[in-house]
């Protein structure tokens, strides 16, 4: 079995020993959890140490015949452009099962569900076959479905079915583009790669539709305007460690999909859809950054915030240059720790005061300057903060679209005006002014806390001072990837 | 020596992470460690400085490592050292030094003591970063940062909500101008290939770069300067930045950060230089914020607020010498106002800290109380005003002259400025000195700053007499900072003895005329308020830009809300749940024809007939259909189908 | 008449029926449950029989009637399903013992009329099996003596049943005056001559009219939700599975195979019932508050999906059915098992039922799950294979990628009640927090299934492999 | 005669059949009518042997096969009649009413 083989399945033995766990042994299950959880996570460190940064094709490849009927492999493999977001996956995974420790009721179930949802994650980003891919892709949203539904808030069902539905049923169109693909390959087949050099010979109205069945399916994930509107809810209703992961992880599989295939393969069609991208791309940016600045509610603002931080996400895959996707694929990771740390903070404070309004807070620095400190680095990051990790892919992103596109990069830059806007009034109410006397009673951020948020805002201020950490993996595989569209 | 330069930022910013980690077990809370390093950096700025003036050392000077690579691009980490950083080095390392060690003094007692000096330490870091990077990335990156170390010492009392809310303006209203600044890079990106410098030079030196492209690059990047470096119409936030304790007004809002948006112009001069249109929009916006600025002074109660519109508009005078050509002038007059502007507002942090109010008609009376702030005070107060042979006079008269050299007007308009500033500044200082003390209580706890704290007034007091004066003999200070093909520093076309002597007698004039009102006749202000209360009026409401701000922000506010209301009524409620509620409600109509067809079931197999009739019946009745219509239904289409085709 | 050999599993099972009847009547009534073994143990060996026949590629055919894998196929989907229902049915408690004997006899009989189907060459035997298949079932149907619901579900049945045999009979003796023959073997050498004739045509749609009752094809699947509430569950299961599956089988013969795809004027008519079962079948379930009556409409919605391959009718969508067919056995066998197991405990099929029976019985709930959503067709589940399949026929086609892209919209309207069923096991909490039993029987069918729900999702292939065998049909 | 006569009157028999169906109240005449459509059938069935393929049994011999199918599903439709009337007591269509939705 290969090294990427190995991370897909030690989540899955977790999960499955966590169901043969009785439920009232708690301890025991959280234990499993985290072993098999860091498991991973050491896996995919080795991973990462083990990347040939050289090498800008496929690594760690491992293929073996799945159903010969369709020609289905299973195929997997990492290149520059998955293998840090794997690395992010195991990391985000341990951290949020860590930080959920303190969910207190239906412990065995809430576990096993979420390393069920680590392997759906992983699957996506190594899948080298289409036909896994979208077996992987559609395993997330199960797990997904229950630990919004089961663990969640007041308006919990809804969140959960609403992210189902709206979910699937982008993946079922993506399903169809996925199958016209095959049946116009010849010799029929789901690899990608092969796709890849196929999809090209593709007359451009067929491309166009593709592209836009598999565009539906991964922009629902991203998500892009207008098919925003499960996330506010979804990260809302969730519980902290699910948010960390739906932000930090699944809204990059839909990115990453567009990246790693509609991009490459059907490169007529991007031509064609090109303008439409970019005007997405802008109104996320600017309309999520909008729409973050009205909320009253602590996690919605984030929520929303990553509407627009993926928003310059596509602004980067806009550029088609190496500048651009090069943000692009940084923007992904770091968005992923920051806005992950960021959830975590909104828990934290949840759990003590059970709001998140923001009105109802006020000068909680002067009582709380760990927690405070913690999340002031943590937003400033989020709002594009040289020397820490955002501005990195968030200028990159900006740059490389701006060859290409200047005036609507230079609307796109009232993004980052708004966001700091928003980010900073956020501060201003809850941190700073006199201390509301209503709090006087809660403790500061706690042990189990700071082990799951210190990582991640250690890694944004690395990637920050050193993004050659991550860029040097990018890089190669992107440079290459661009010159082949080219 | 050289070679080791690049240590300087580093080592800040490890004492700043020193001091949040140890800072309780150093001495003076870690303080002791920020002086230290600051005193080593001002050491080092100085010998260079000695030696760049000795020739013994070859500039400019670079270096760099690679920091990361994208797509095909190299982002390199380094430094590069001319003139024109030695100058802003020792300014930044000089008056950082200073000011840490009043702060000692200042800040003493203060719960976050500690947390201050780590803001200073990191302050000082940034700002030596945005001095001595070789690379335009990493330049944007420490004058962001510069920004929100502002912003978190603007907010440093943050319990006051006046403070935090003055943190926020400055931090959104620098980011706004940023925002120029980052399209500005771009386009200077696009423009050359590159972010370093050297190369920027090379290229702008060789007419490489379009002169469009400069000129777009120019002005947005302008746009940054103007946030940063408070010209109109950004300076809004600099007066309400006010709000932080003294030492930060004098090191940050009217020193050095300040002062890095003109350091920004100087560095990209050579950009600059290639577009007239730049130039000159450089150069009016620095005349329109030098006049501006100062006749908002004039109206002013608050010492800390008068003092920071006269920082406002002597970063008006730079940034008019920069754009008339005065490279070498305005540079100047950044070195000798960031001594005597950081002395004055030392000073005046000494008499707050003594009488705990800002308000000057609340003080008064306050020379025999407080000798030593009030003589440098008094220093500081010449320097500005540009009376000789303080440094002030050596300064502004060479930007005067250059104005004149290019273009009266701006001549014209900066004389004015001068004018006021003569007489604001007399204006503040009998306020605050002289005259009978307006508050009893206040004045009689009143006293002396302690020595860590007089000390560094002494120091200012004394370069602000002197450096003037020094710094141009043997042209010194124009064989370090220069520009080839700007304006020479010492102009002979002009009449230089007579611009200097015009600017001194208005200076000393206005200054007398301030003296004589507010100390004899205080009577005549009070009556100019009331028969010019239009134009105070509109002082007072800052020629309504504040207003004018504000009114964007509701406006985003407003856009912010509706934009939010159309994505949940509309876009989630309607367009996306919209698809729900009409599947469920075509599954109500379906669950209805069940319920009224298989309700009904065989039942109404009973009541239906052919007729018309009997099916309006049935209408009537709700019985539409039936199950075994339907297919009698179907029957009767297949068979027509049949029979079709 | 040597070939009559071939049909040994069909004539043994009746015999069965027979003999189990008969010992019905003298076996004592503590001892009935003896009688459901029986049966269950000639199911299970005329299926070992069926499985030898086709491991040792016995074909052939008579006047009537033929033997080729894609029969062999579908009699063994008949008669695992068989054997499923019957181990269902040994502990439901509405059975009386003294009616075991006739109850297992009809099960059986209408399976060998469903095995008849399956290999039906001609039109009048077609019928004939269809009736046995129809008659057993109106009477297990009503089975339920006491329970107005059940004699209610059955008359409604017998009336539909009646009017669509009666359409399918004329159109049958239509079809005969356009061609001359009932016999399907005679009917393909002339085939070329009578595609316009208006008798023909009609013919072939009425006959339609008569599968499409018993794969409850809308505007034909009336009967479906009131039968399958009123019926003993494992009937349920049995009609909304074995029945569907046959009558499946059989339609594709005739109008995927043996009358050549081209040739049928009306595949147009086919396809927009398809769609409209899916979108009806979909529709409703959404507001069912009864899990029967849901699995019902389901398995009309179910039975749409599968129309898409044979409106499609190529290789792959022949393919496609077959393994829809494997796939929707185990499902729907599975999930009407656990409805029955939970319906035994809390005494309902309402939803409510449901609440929070994860607390009581977590492995139940995530083995429901599983058939829910491989009903709804997610993966790795063998429902999602089955799909995938479907529309890869139709997007192959061109023609028909609209009815794919219904097939999607409706998918996604089906997992909201499907979910919503989830919803009530994992998120509702119930006053009743005792665990639910499973009675051995039920549970083996539940194991059996859930273990084929996941596998057959996660190693497609030998399945694949097999339908791939199976879709030339003999002509 | 010709064989459109008896086409016409077969049409004629499925169609009253049909019309029964949907019309009457009473199960056993809605039973009544489907036995006048299969009858229908046999018509069709015996006039297109006699007309047009003269040659063969085939036509008759099915009737003689619908005939019997239709006995074994009116013998099974009338106890499945006596089996609801024992419940509800009604051989009136529109009271088989409690399953609906």
């Amino acid at each position: 079995m290969s090294l990427l083989s190995l991370i897909v399945v030690t989540p899955l033995i977790g999960a499955l020993l966590i169901l043969a766990i009785p439920g009232t042994r708690t301890k025991l299950i959280q234990g499993v959890a985290l072993v098999f959880s860091a498991l991973t996570l050491l896996l995919t460190g080795y991973l990462y140490a083990a990347f040939d940064k050289t090498v800008v094709l496929m690594q760690f490849v491992e293929k073996l015949s799945w159903i010969p009927a369709f020609n289905i492999n299973y195929c997997v493999g990492v290149d520059g452009l998955s293998v840090a977001l794997v690395t992010l996956t195991g990391l985000l995974t341990m951290l949020a099962i860590i930080y959920s420790f303190n969910i207190t009721v239906r412990i065995k179930e809430f576990f096993f569900w979420f390393l069920l949802l680590e392997v759906g994650m992983l699957g996506v980003f190594v899948a080298l076959d289409f036909f896994l891919f979208y077996v992987f892709w559609e395993l997330t949203l199960v797990p997904m479905y229950f630990l919004i539904g089961v663990w969640g808030g007041p308006k919990k069902e809804y969140a959960a079915i609403k992210f189902f539905l709206f979910t699937l049923f982008g993946s079922l169109l993506m399903l169809l583009g996925i199958l016209a693909l095959y049946f116009n390959s010849m010799p029929h087949t789901f690899d990608m790669m092969e796709l890849i050099k196929q999809g090209s010979l593709l007359p451009r109205a067929m491309q166009i539709w593709i592209f836009l069945a598999l565009y539906v399916g991964f922009a629902i994930k991203i998500p892009a305007f207008p098919f925003h509107t499960w996330l506010p809810l979804a990260h809302v209703e969730a519980p902290t460690g699910v948010s960390v992961i739906l932000a930090g992880v699944m809204l990059k599989m839909g990115t990453y999909g567009i990246m790693r295939f509609s991009f490459p393969a059907l490169p007529e069609a991007t031509k064609w859809f090109m303008p439409f991208l970019i005007v997405i791309a802008i109104i996320n940016i600017v309309y999520g950054a909008f729409c973050a600045m009205a909320q009253k509610d602590l996690k919605k603002m984030v929520a929303y915030s990553s509407v627009n931080h993926m928003g310059y996400c596509m602004l980067g895959m806009t550029a088609m240059s190496g500048i651009g996707w090069n943000g692009a694929v940084l923007q992904m990771i770091t968005h992923g720790l920051i806005t992950g740390s960021l959830f975590f903070l909104v828990g934290v404070i949840y759990d003590r005061a059970h709001t998140r309004d923001i009105d109802a807070f006020g000068g909680l620095a002067a009582k709380f300057p760990v927690y405070a400190g913690l999340m002031i680095i943590q937003v400033m990051a989020s709002l594009g903060l040289p020397g820490l990790a955002g501005f990195v892919g968030e200028f990159l992103c900006f740059l490389g679209a701006f060859n290409v596109w200047p005036y609507y990069v230079a609307v796109g830059t009232i993004g980052i005006l708004v966001t700091a806007a928003f980010f900073l009034r956020m501060i201003e109410k809850v941190f700073l002014g006199p201390f509301n006397e209503k709090w006087a009673a809660l403790k500061d951020i706690g042990f189990r806390e700071m082990v799951a948020i210190v990582p991640l805002v250690l890694l944004t201020v690395i990637i920050g001072v050193w993004p050659k950490f991550c860029l040097d993996l990018i890089d190669p595989t992107i440079t290459y990837l661009v010159g082949m569209i080219k | 020596m050289l070679e080791y330069v690049y240590i300087l930022p580093l080592l800040s910013f490890a004492v700043a992470g020193l001091i949040l980690a140890f800072g309780r077990w150093l001495p003076l809370k870690g303080a002791s460690a920020g002086i230290l390093v600051a005193a080593w950096g001002f050491s080092q700025g100085l010998m260079l400085f000695v030696k760049a003036i000795q020739g013994t050392i070859t500039l400019p000077y670079e270096m760099s490592i690679p920091w990361f690579s994208f797509g095909g691009n190299q982002a390199t980490l380094g430094v590069y050292v001319d003139g024109l950083t030695i100058a802003m080095l020792i300014v930044v390392t000089a008056v950082s030094l200073l000011v840490q060690i009043y702060s000692t003094g200042y800040m003493h007692g203060d719960p976050r003591f500690k947390r201050f000096y780590c803001y200073l330490s990191l302050f000082t870091a940034s700002m030596l970063g945005v001095t001595l990077t070789n690379n335009m990335m990493v330049f944007f990156m420490c004058w962001e940062l510069v920004g929100v170390c502002s912003y978190l010492l603007i907010g440093f009392w943050f319990e006051k909500q006046s403070a935090a809310y003055a943190g926020k303006k400055a931090f959104i209203t620098t980011k706004l101008g940023d925002l120029g600044f980052l399209v500005g890079l771009m386009v200077l990106f696009y423009a050359t290939g590159t972010f370093e410098i050297s190369k920027i030079q090379e290229l702008a030196h060789a007419g490489m770069i379009p002169a469009a492209a400069a000129g777009a690059a120019g002005i947005l990047m302008f746009l940054g300067a103007a946030g940063k470096s408070a010209q109109f119409p950004l300076f809004i936030w600099l007066p309400d930045a006010m709000e932080g304790p003294s030492p930060v007004s004098a090191l940050i809002h009217a020193a050095t950060m300040v002062a890095a948006g003109v350091y920004m112009v100087a560095r990209l001069y050579a950009v600059y230089a290639l577009s007239p249109i730049a130039m000159d929009t450089v150069a009016w916006t620095g005349a329109i914020t030098a006049f501006m600025a100062a006749s908002l002074a004039l109206t002013c109660f608050d010492l800390k607020r008068v003092l920071a519109f006269s920082t406002v508009s002597q970063l008006g005078y730079m940034m008019m010498a920069l754009g008339v050509g005065g490279f070498t002038a305005g540079m100047f007059h950044l070195t000798t106002h960031a001594y005597f502007k950081a002395l004055l507002f030392l000073a005046a942090g000494s008499v707050i800290h003594a009488v705990h109010t800002n308000d000057m008609r609340e003080m008064g009376g306050l020379r025999h109380k407080m000798p030593i702030t009030y003589i440098t005070f008094l220093l500081g107060t010449l320097a500005l005003c540009g009376i000789p042979p303080f440094a002030g006079y050596f300064s502004k008269d060479e930007v005067l002259a250059a104005a004149l050299a290019r273009n009266p007007v701006l001549f014209a308009i900066g004389a004015m400025a001068a004018a006021m500033t003569a007489f604001y500044m007399a204006r503040a200082l009998v306020m605050t000195f002289h005259g009978k003390p307006k508050d009893a209580h206040k004045h009689d706890h009143a006293h002396e700053s302690p020595a860590v704290m007089t000390g560094p007034l002494i120091l200012l007091g004394a370069v602000s007499v002197v450096s003037g004066f020094v710094l141009t003999r043997h042209e010194m200070f124009e064989h370090l900072v220069n520009f080839e093909g700007a304006l020479p520093f010492e102009l002979h076309h002009v009449n230089h003895s007579a611009v200097a002597l015009f600017s001194s007698i208005v200076a000393a004039l206005s200054m007398s005329l301030g003296v004589w009102l507010y100390k004899a006749r205080p009577d005549i202000p009070a009556a100019c308020r009331e028969t010019f209360s239009p134009i105070v009026n509109m002082l007072e409401k800052r020629y309504w830009l504040d207003a004018f701000f504000l009114k964007l922000v509701d406006i985003g506010d407003s856009l912010s809300r509706f934009m939010f209301s159309f994505d949940f009524n509309f876009l989630d409620q309607i367009a996306i749940d919209g698809w729900a509620w009409l599947t469920l409600k075509l599954s109500k109509i379906q669950g209805w024809l069940d319920d009224h067809v298989v309700d009904a079931a065989l039942n109404a197999t009973g009541t239906i007939t052919m007729s018309a009739g009997r099916m309006a019946r049935l209408a009537q009745t709700g019985l539409v259909q039936n199950y075994l219509l339907f297919v009698a239904i179907a029957v009767s289409i297949f068979a027509a189908i049949a029979f079709a085709g | 008449m040597s070939n009559l050999i071939l049909l040994n599993p069909e004539i043994i099972l009746a015999c069965a029926g027979l003999l189990i009847l008969l010992a019905g009547a003298f076996i004592g009534e503590s001892r009935a449950k003896l009688l459901f073994h029986l049966g269950t143990i000639s199911a299970a060996a005329v299926l070992g029989m069926v499985v030898t026949q086709a491991v040792m590629a016995a074909y052939g055919n008579g006047t009537m009637w033929v033997l080729d894998p894609a029969a062999q196929l579908f009699k063994f989907i008949i008669l695992l399903a068989t054997v499923f229902t019957l181990l269902l049915s040994v502990n439901y408690h509405a059975i009386q013992p003294r009616h075991v004997g006739t109850y297992t006899a009809l099960v059986l009989w209408a399976s060998c009329g469903m095995m008849f189907l399956s290999g039906a060459m001609d039109l009048i035997y077609l019928l004939i099996s269809l009736e046995l298949i129809s008659i057993s079932c109106f009477i297990l149907t009503g089975f339920e003596q006491k329970n107005p619901r059940s004699a209610e579900g059955a008359i409604k049945y017998f009336l539909m049943g009646g009017l669509s045999t009666a359409v399918t009979i004329y159109g049958i003796s239509l079809f005969y005056g356009a061609t001359g023959t009932t016999n399907l073997f005679n009917y393909v050498s002339s085939v070329d001559l009578h595609f316009n004739d208006p008798a023909y045509i009609m013919g072939m749609l009425f006959i339609l009219v008569g599968f499409g009752f018993k794969i409850s094809m809308v505007p034909f699947h009336f009967w479906a939700p009131d039968a399958y509430e009123g019926a003993p569950t494992p009937i349920t299961a049995y009609l909304s599975v074995a029945s569907k599956l046959a009558a499946l089988g059989a339609m594709m013969r005739i109008f995927a195979s043996v009358i050549p795809h081209y040739a049928i004027s009306s595949t147009l008519v086919i396809a927009v019932l398809a769609a409209l079962t899916m979108t009806v079948g979909n529709l409703t379930a959404l507001f069912q508050t009864n899990v029967k009556r849901l699995l019902a409409y389901s398995s009309i919605a179910q039975a749409g999906y599968m129309l898409i391959g044979l409106v499609v009718a190529d290789p792959i969508g022949r393919e496609s059915v077959f393994f829809y067919a494997l796939a929707y056995l185990v499902t729907n066998m599975g999930a009407f098992a656990v409805a029955m197991v939970v319906a035994g405990k809390t005494g309902s099929y309402e939803l409510d039922a449901y609440d929070g029976l994860a607390r009581r019985s977590l492995g139940l709930s995530i083995v429901m799950v599983m058939f829910l959503l491989s009903l709804a067709g997610i993966p790795p589940l063998v429902g999602f294979v089955g799909k995938f399949y479907l529309f890869a026929s139709a997007v192959n086609s061109h023609t028909y990628l609209w009815l794919a892209v219904l097939g999607v919209v409706n998918s996604v309207v089906s997992v909201y009640y499907y979910m919503n069923i989830a919803r009530r096991m994992f998120f509702s909490e119930s006053k009743d927090v005792s665990a639910v039993e499973t009675d051995i029987y039920t549970a083996g069918v539940i194991f059996v299934t859930s273990a084929a729900t996941l596998l057959m999702g996660l190693l497609p292939e030998t399945f694949m492999r097999i339908v791939k065998g199976c879709v030339s049909f003999h002509s | 005669m010709t064989l459109s006569y008896y086409l016409a009157l077969s049409g004629l028999l499925f169609t009253i059949g049909l019309f029964g169906v949907l019309t009457r109240r009473n199960v056993i005449g809605i039973l009544m009518s489907i036995e006048l459509m299969l009858n229908a059938a046999n018509i069709n069935f015996v006039a297109f042997n006699r007309f047009l393929y003269p040659g063969q049994y085939a036509g008759q011999l099915n009737a003689i096969f619908i005939i019997t199918l239709a006995a074994a599903e009116v013998v099974v439709g009338l106890a499945l009649v006596m089996a609801i009337y024992k419940n509800i007591k009604s051989v009136y269509v529109e009271d088989y009413n409690i399953l609906k939705g």
